[in-house]
């Protein structure tokens, strides 16, 4: 159970194998790694720099470890999301969740990359090359993501 | 009591954080922003909308109707965009 | 568009790394890796072998890549899937998906794992310490797991 | 005709692989495979059920009423286990 925030670039391959090493009980792993994406031009983007809330960023991803953890049987599972500013092609964030079952590794993996979107204290700002510096909006369709876990 | 602004609110505001004197009638996060909103044209501008203000309190996501007493530490921002 | 089927290990890192290198096109990489699973005592096992189709298998995996790239907008997509004897711990397969969308890479990847495993020519033999060896039935929640995508 | 058998249905034939001569009424998956059953204490016992049996036809999925023509590359074999 490990939540990191950092702004050095992390290791997917390391972070995977950590999940598993030494442990025989484990039938899959998911995992999602979240990039910064360039846009179409003309807007093509310069940076992205990710502002959060020190302290709060790790409560509330360990809050949704644990939501994750109650609603599904998990072995083990993994947050590690950057901060500060990303250039494109940048990995952003990583969530990868370990299970006896794939469904509960995939689920879970699913969830938590829905529910950070919505719930963990990040803002991103965006430096284009027509427009300039801009805050990026709250998307409805992250909510609508989110929502679909509610019940 | 401590405030802390984040993304355009902080920008707007001008500041980070501050310390801040509330007045007994201010007692929930939504009566704070209604607050703040009077102390000048950069509060005014960070606050136009205050509808679309989201905030922490003691760092867990709270409501506009959330009490708050002294001793709290108060995170007012936009909406989050994580991931 | 890969498809490897193959006795060896494979490096999981540098699977997904292969995937995003030298683009800034991607929002994220979806990936899932099935493990062979030890079971609880007495029943432990000792090693799985795998066997298949040679020719079908690679080709199976193929149509079931196209038929994701139909449904959903795939930047990329890679599937490696092992054969022979292997022991508890051991990778067994790699689904990755990259696409602009998370959405789209996440369901993607599940589809793709679901419908692998009822309809890629794979066989299961286990050998375990109480009942020695043993071919591995299909299960009826993978059918399931796969008419969910069905419609 | 060449036909291919995979896990315990290989096992039980004894066979990977063979060549068959098929007689004329023998025009789809499921009568090849009742046609197989006849051969032998082998084929009896490995297609015992044939409803649990699985086929491809040319590499790819076929069920029991799909026709098969000479030059055809049949496989059997129980349901598959992948991932």
């Amino acid at each position: 159970m490990t939540v990191r925030v950092q702004a050095e670039d992390f290791d997917v391959g390391a972070a995977l194998d950590g999940l598993t090493a030494g442990r025989s009980d484990i039938g899959g792993v998911a995992s999602f790694v979240g990039l910064v994406r360039d846009m179409a031009p003309p807007d093509r983007l310069i940076a992205m720099t990710l502002e959060h809330y020190p302290g709060m960023t790790e409560a509330e991803l360990s809050r949704l470890e644990a939501e994750a953890r109650a609603r599904w049987p998990l072995s083990d599972c993994l947050i590690i999301h950057r901060h500060g500013r990303l250039t494109p092609g940048e990995r952003i964030v990583l969530v990868a969740t370990a299970s006896a079952h794939r469904t509960a590794a995939l689920e879970a993996c699913a969830f938590l990359i829905d529910w950070l979107k919505t719930q963990a204290p990040f803002w991103k700002l965006e430096e284009t090359e027509a427009a300039g510096r801009r805050w990026v909006d709250a998307k409805a369709s992250d909510d609508e993501a989110a929502a679909r876990w509610q019940g | 009591m401590r405030v802390l602004y984040f993304a355009w609110l902080r920008e707007r505001v001008g500041l980070a954080e501050e310390e801040v004197d509330l007045p007994p009638s201010v007692t929930s996060v939504g009566e704070l922003i209604a607050w703040l909103r009077g102390r000048g044209d950069n509060y005014a501008a960070a606050f136009a909308r205050p509808e679309v203000v989201r905030a922490a309190v003691n760092q867990v996501h709270a409501k506009h109707d959330r009490p708050i007493a002294p001793g709290d530490e108060i995170a007012l921002f936009p909406p989050v965009t994580g991931g």
